[in-house]
């Protein structure tokens, strides 16, 4: 099949014009192929006798350089037309290939055109002496500001070493990294597969560093910026934790409720009904946040705090919060978190009850504007009708900036979260 | 299971929740949470991990007898 | 460099730069409607006819497309020519001339032929004379690989462009805007020849970069007074060359500003200004404090009362309100 | 006419047969692909090219077309610069970077091929102004097809080069056909000197089938060109006897008139005059028939052997290169590949 134009690729064979044993001199006409834009006599170039016709008439999508006969020249032998193979090889898509096998296919590779723009001018070459100008995206710079990365502490991947969205993420989300990732805990342990061997100490060294810097730069912004407010309030726990004790009775050891779940939910619900405890102080102005995402503060082994978020906490039952918290506690420890948790819990809930401590005035973490803390749950005593006893209690605390409320709706806030904490059943 | 698998088993348990923890280092009189600074839902999980390797089910109020790994083992096997 | 100065028009600067080519260098001619008995569409050659000659000052018939040609054809020839087209709204009836053999030629022939000629072009609006005399289309030419543009703004450059360009082995194309032929000032007596690939800060600034060209360099400048009064410091680069960009010269001053404006009479849609701020924005995107702005003339064909014209052309105050926009301050 | 001699009359035909034997064998690449692009070719008009370049001198400049094969080759551009360049490769006349219809070759001042129909006019008309303004006696050639007569250029060109008595002679192949269209479906006038007359300079018809006629014309415009410093016009009336272009369907004319046409072809009518005149043997024939073929093998094997321009010299000449500059007025000294 020759080529017939500057954009053709594949040609029908309309017509024969010879028969096999046909005598035929250079330039007679021997077929008519259609390309599409034309219909062109075909012509041969050599003298001969036609051999064999490989190609019937009517064949569409015959691609250039397919031989269409063979034919019998001076010294017998029989040859495909010199032209044809040739053309195979110059232009032959892939199944045609074999047929141009014995000639030297001359395709040469394409090579990519060499940038050599006119004098390549990068900004390192020029940059002027001295001033060392972190090289941030705008949307990298954006999001260092949400989750409070110190961008001073973020090593780049961007072009030229420059700091991108996905390097803050994961400066922030460095703090969670454990020593060494644990096998996932997820909702039942599964048989205890051979612990991760812990990482060499360089690392780990280098990590805790990084996650030190990031937390204390968001603490010390926090502390800078949020004219913080404190209030505490010592709730009565006795309902709480005789119901939950009977309801862990009820249940399979696997499904079993922790008291922290029950302070969850108390929270979640009083934010709901509460919204100035609910967002972010943005630009000089009070954001609410779009639904209830209980950032949920994780110590991690080792050291460093991460409090990545439980979405729509409001809404869920104590069963889906115990699996959420039981699930984000993992991650977090594994250092499998999402994006999108990290950056988007509403308000914060922190419960150092178990380390021991009575009760923790935190700091917010901006730009959110309020944390609630919780100490330990224990036997206290307690006055009730002149009477002195003892009741579990736990002291809840408030931390929440003054530019976003008051310490009256402070107050309300906590009573709310109290009187929720009565009736556990309806949790 | 005797004393010895016991054994074997609660520090497996212990291990998924504090890696980087040698249980050789794990001394048997002493409180282990504050060895591990183990918080209670990793408690909770060595507990489930204990009902599904033994069939033993610990009841919350028992939970202060398995305070050291001695006191644990030894409560695991009574409690078999 | 002599004590006197001489005080001159642009007109005078660019008719001394042709005369002293024609002067030195015989090979010089320059072709082109109504340059020898009307002495110049602008007046620029007035007087030329009268000392060279009509063999060497030659009005041509209406046909820029030849004659255009010709200039070509003579460069290849041996000959030195100035072309003068004259406004650039005709070289559109020669663009094929300029682009498929001036710009091509040399490459295409794999560099046997050489094809040293100028072409000069007025350009620019401002004079009321309505949509198809105010054209703007440095930016069309200045996408062709093979030409080199020049936008001599300055006396100095109007006066000192000229010889290097006919020096050049390459076709050069010089805009002379119109607005700027009565712009007087003063040159050094003996100032010939300047260099044509490098930008010229016309005004030093540290907050912001306000790149230009040609006839918008004068609006620039006073845009920069105007700012320099609301205690802005803006940095004023006159690119002078179109193509070759001094493409180092805008980098350098974003780098030290880390904010651009980029003033060009052409509309907006594909013109040098968008070439100059993508080419901010490829070199020099983390320098940068602000998005790159643009002030270009409105996208419509010119219109000829003067309160439309005005307000379709870049402003002083356009470019102000852009520079304080940016910084977030002022109205 | 003056009479045939036998040396010219062999030489003549000889060049016809070159340029025939060099179409009709890029037919046969184009097909096997070899050749790519755009191709036009010359196959019946060989008498123009043949006529014209025997009276034109070497200091003299070639402005061509498209369908410029056979002018490059007569003109002295070898066949293997030429055939190396439709393959694209370094060692063809233009380094490869212009095919077919963009052959250039500063050594005999052939100012290349132009794809622009009527772009090459004021292109002549300026190297006719530079040799003016620079007092030498030579002839711009500048040759375009009868469809170029349409073009605004042609309009200019010939005002101009009148105006200013330049010495340009203008060849207008009129092969009757603008690509598919008849010219007397596209010019109001048809007789092409008759039209150009109107530009006060000298214009008349030849039988552009009969090369000796051709050559005598040209060689009395030429004269007129050089000596008397004005421009003149030829109209060659000619015919091309394949597609405008690989391929056309050649719809637009009948089978008859094509085998018309052949009956004028110029050369077995060449071929037959010297015979009859016994001064040609059949012995001859095949000796110019050998050499011929000879020329065009050796230009394949050459265009075979030749190289890729390397990728990194796409940008090379945009610009001029420095160290050309100092090579004489306009003409950069030839690149060092060419053979």
């Amino acid at each position: 099949m020759p080529s017939l134009g500057a954009d053709m690729e594949f040609g029908t064979l309309l017509e024969w014009r010879v028969k096999p044993g046909d005598v035929v001199k250079r330039g007679d006409i021997v077929a008519v192929v259609d390309t599409s834009k034309a219909e062109i006599e075909v012509e041969v170039f050599e003298d001969g006798v036609i051999d064999e016709l490989l190609v019937p008439e009517g064949t569409a999508r015959v691609p250039v350089g397919t031989v269409l006969a063979t034919l019998r020249t001076g010294g017998g032998e029989v040859t495909p037309p010199a032209g044809a193979a040739a053309a195979a090889a110059a232009t032959s898509p892939p199944e045609v290939a074999a047929v141009a096998e014995e000639l030297p296919a001359e395709a040469p590779p394409t090579q990519p055109a060499p940038d050599t723009a006119v004098a390549e001018v990068s900004t390192a070459e020029i940059h002027p002496a001295g001033e060392h100008r972190l090289h941030v995206s705008p949307v990298a710079r954006r999001v260092a500001e949400q989750l409070g990365v110190d961008l001073a502490t973020v090593t780049g991947t961007g072009t030229e070493g420059a700091i991108t969205k996905a390097d803050v993420e994961r400066a922030a989300a460095a703090v969670v990294l454990p020593t060494a990732p644990t096998p996932s805990a997820a909702t039942a342990p599964s048989p205890p597969a051979a612990p991760a061997p812990p990482a060499p100490a360089a690392e780990t060294a280098e990590r805790q560093a990084a996650m030190r810097q990031a937390i204390g730069a968001l603490m010390a912004r926090s502390k800078r910026e949020i004219p913080h407010y404190y209030l505490q309030h010592e709730v009565d726990m006795t309902r709480a934790m005789a119901w939950l004790a009977q309801e862990n009775l009820r249940r399979s050891v696997s499904e079993r409720l922790l008291p922290s779940v029950l302070l969850l939910s108390a929270v979640a619900r009083a934010v709901a009904q509460t919204p100035a405890m609910n967002g972010f102080w943005v630009d000089g102005a009070f954001q609410p946040g779009e639904g209830v995402h209980l950032g949920v503060a994780v110590s991690l082994r080792g050291g460093g705090l991460i409090a990545p978020a439980i979405h729509d906490a409001d809404g869920k039952s104590l069963d889906e919060l115990m699996a959420a918290l039981h699930d984000l506690v993992a991650r977090a420890r594994s250092g499998r978190l999402r994006s999108s948790e990290m950056s988007d819990p509403t308000i914060t809930v922190t419960n150092l009850g178990e380390a021991g401590v009575d009760l923790v005035h935190g700091v917010i973490y901006a730009p959110q504007v309020a944390l609630v803390g919780f100490g330990g749950i224990r036997e206290r005593p307690w006055a009730a009708d002149g009477m002195l006893g003892s009741r579990p209690t736990v002291y809840a605390t408030l931390a929440a900036d003054h530019r976003a409320s008051d310490g009256h709706a402070g107050s309300r806030f906590l009573a709310l979260i109290e009187r929720l904490l009565q009736n556990p059943e309806e949790l | 299971m005797n004393e010895q698998e016991l054994r074997e088993v609660l520090i497996d348990a212990l291990t998924q929740i504090a890696p980087e923890i040698d249980a050789a280092q794990i001394d048997p009189q002493a409180d282990l949470a504050e060895q591990l600074d183990i918080d209670s839902m990793d408690f909770l999980n060595v507990v489930v991990a204990l009902h599904e390797r033994t069939g033993i089910e610990i009841p919350e109020r028992d939970y202060g007898k398995l305070a050291t790994l001695d006191d644990a083992v030894a409560y695991l096997a009574a409690a078999q | 460099m002599s004590a006197q100065a001489v005080n001159l028009t642009y007109r005078e600067a660019m008719r001394q730069a042709i005369r002293e080519a024609l002067l030195s260098d015989e090979r010089v001619f320059l072709m082109g409607e109504d340059v020898g008995a009307y002495g110049g569409c602008f007046g620029v050659s007035k007087g030329l006819l009268e000392e060279f000659g009509p063999e060497r000052i030659r009005d041509t018939p209406l046909s820029e497309s030849v004659f255009v040609g010709a200039g070509i054809g003579a460069a290849m020839g041996g000959m030195r020519p100035i072309v003068e087209v004259m406004t650039v709204n005709f070289c559109l009836l020669a663009l094929d001339q300029i682009m498929n053999n001036a710009a091509t030629i040399s490459h295409m022939s794999g560099g046997q032929f050489e094809i040293p000629l100028v072409i000069r072009m007025t350009t620019g609006a401002g004079r009321q004379v309505a949509a198809q005399h105010s054209h703007s289309l440095e930016g069309w030419l200045a996408h062709i690989p093979g030409l080199k543009l020049l936008a001599p703004a300055t006396l100095a450059d109007a006066r000192g462009m000229l010889a290097p360009a006919l020096a050049d082995p390459n076709p050069v194309l010089i805009f002379e805007h119109g607005g700027l032929y009565n712009a007087e000032g003063e040159l050094p007596d003996g100032a010939g020849a300047v260099d044509i690939e490098r930008a010229a800060i016309r005004r030093p600034g540290a907050d912001v970069t306000l790149i230009t060209y040609g006839g918008t360099l004068p609006t620039t400048l006073q845009a920069a007074e105007e700012l320099a009064g609301a205690g802005v410091e803006a940095e004023v680069l006159d690119l002078r060359v179109l193509r070759p960009l001094d493409e180092r010269a805008v980098i350098e001053s974003v780098a030290r500003t880390h904010r651009a404006v980029t003033v060009d009479e052409g509309w907006r849609s594909g013109s040098l200004a968008a070439e100059v701020s993508a080419r901010i924005m490829e070199r020099a995107f983390y320098e940068l404090d602000a998005p790159v702005q643009r002030v270009c003339s409105a996208e419509v064909p010119m219109p000829y009362p003067h309160h439309l014209e005005q307000a379709a052309l870049p402003q002083a105050q356009t470019i102000v309100t852009a520079v304080q926009r940016m910084l977030g301050i002022g109205a | 006419m003056a009479p045939l001699e036998r040396e010219h009359g062999l030489h003549l035909l000889a060049q016809m047969l070159r340029v025939r034997r060099f179409e009709e064998k890029c037919v046969e690449l184009y097909s096997a692909a070899k050749i790519r692009g755009f191709m036009h070719l010359y196959i019946g008009e060989e008498a123009v090219a043949a006529g014209t370049m025997e009276a034109l001198e070497g200091e003299d400049a070639i402005v061509a077309t498209y369908r410029e094969h056979g002018h490059a080759l007569l003109r002295g551009v070898s066949a293997g610069a030429i055939m190396a360049e439709m393959f694209g490769k370094l060692e063809g006349c233009s380094r490869g970077r212009g095919g077919s219809m963009h052959l250039f070759d500063a050594a005999t001042r052939f100012y290349g091929g132009n794809a622009i129909v009527g772009g090459g006019l004021p292109l002549a008309v300026g190297l006719a102004l530079a040799d003016k303004l620079q007092g030498r006696r030579r002839v711009t050639a500048c040759f375009f097809g009868d469809g170029a007569v349409a073009e605004g250029e042609f309009h200019e060109s010939m005002n101009l080069s009148a105006l200013w008595q330049l010495p340009v002679l203008f060849l207008c192949e009129n092969n009757r056909y603008a690509m598919g269209t008849a010219i007397e479906r596209y010019e109001s006038e048809t007789d092409l000197a008759l039209k150009a007359s109107s530009y006060e300079m000298s214009a008349w018809s030849v039988d552009g089938m009969d090369v000796r006629a051709v050559e005598e014309a040209t060689r009395r415009a030429a004269a007129e060109v050089r000596d008397g410093g004005r421009p003149c016009f030829l109209e060659l009336r000619t015919y091309r006897f394949r597609a405008h272009s690989m391929y056309d369907p050649d719809l637009y004319r009948s089978k008859e008139e094509i085998e018309r046409w052949r009956e004028h072809d110029p050369i077995p009518a060449l071929s037959a005059e010297l015979q009859a005149a016994g001064m040609m043997s059949d012995a001859d024939l095949q000796e110019l028939e050998r050499a011929a073929a000879e020329e065009i093998e050796a230009a394949i094997a050459f265009a075979e052997a030749g190289t890729l321009e390397p990728v990194e010299d796409l940008e090379r000449f945009v610009y001029a290169e420095p160290s050309a500059a100092g090579a004489g007025a306009g003409a950069a000294h030839p690149p060092g590949a060419l053979a």
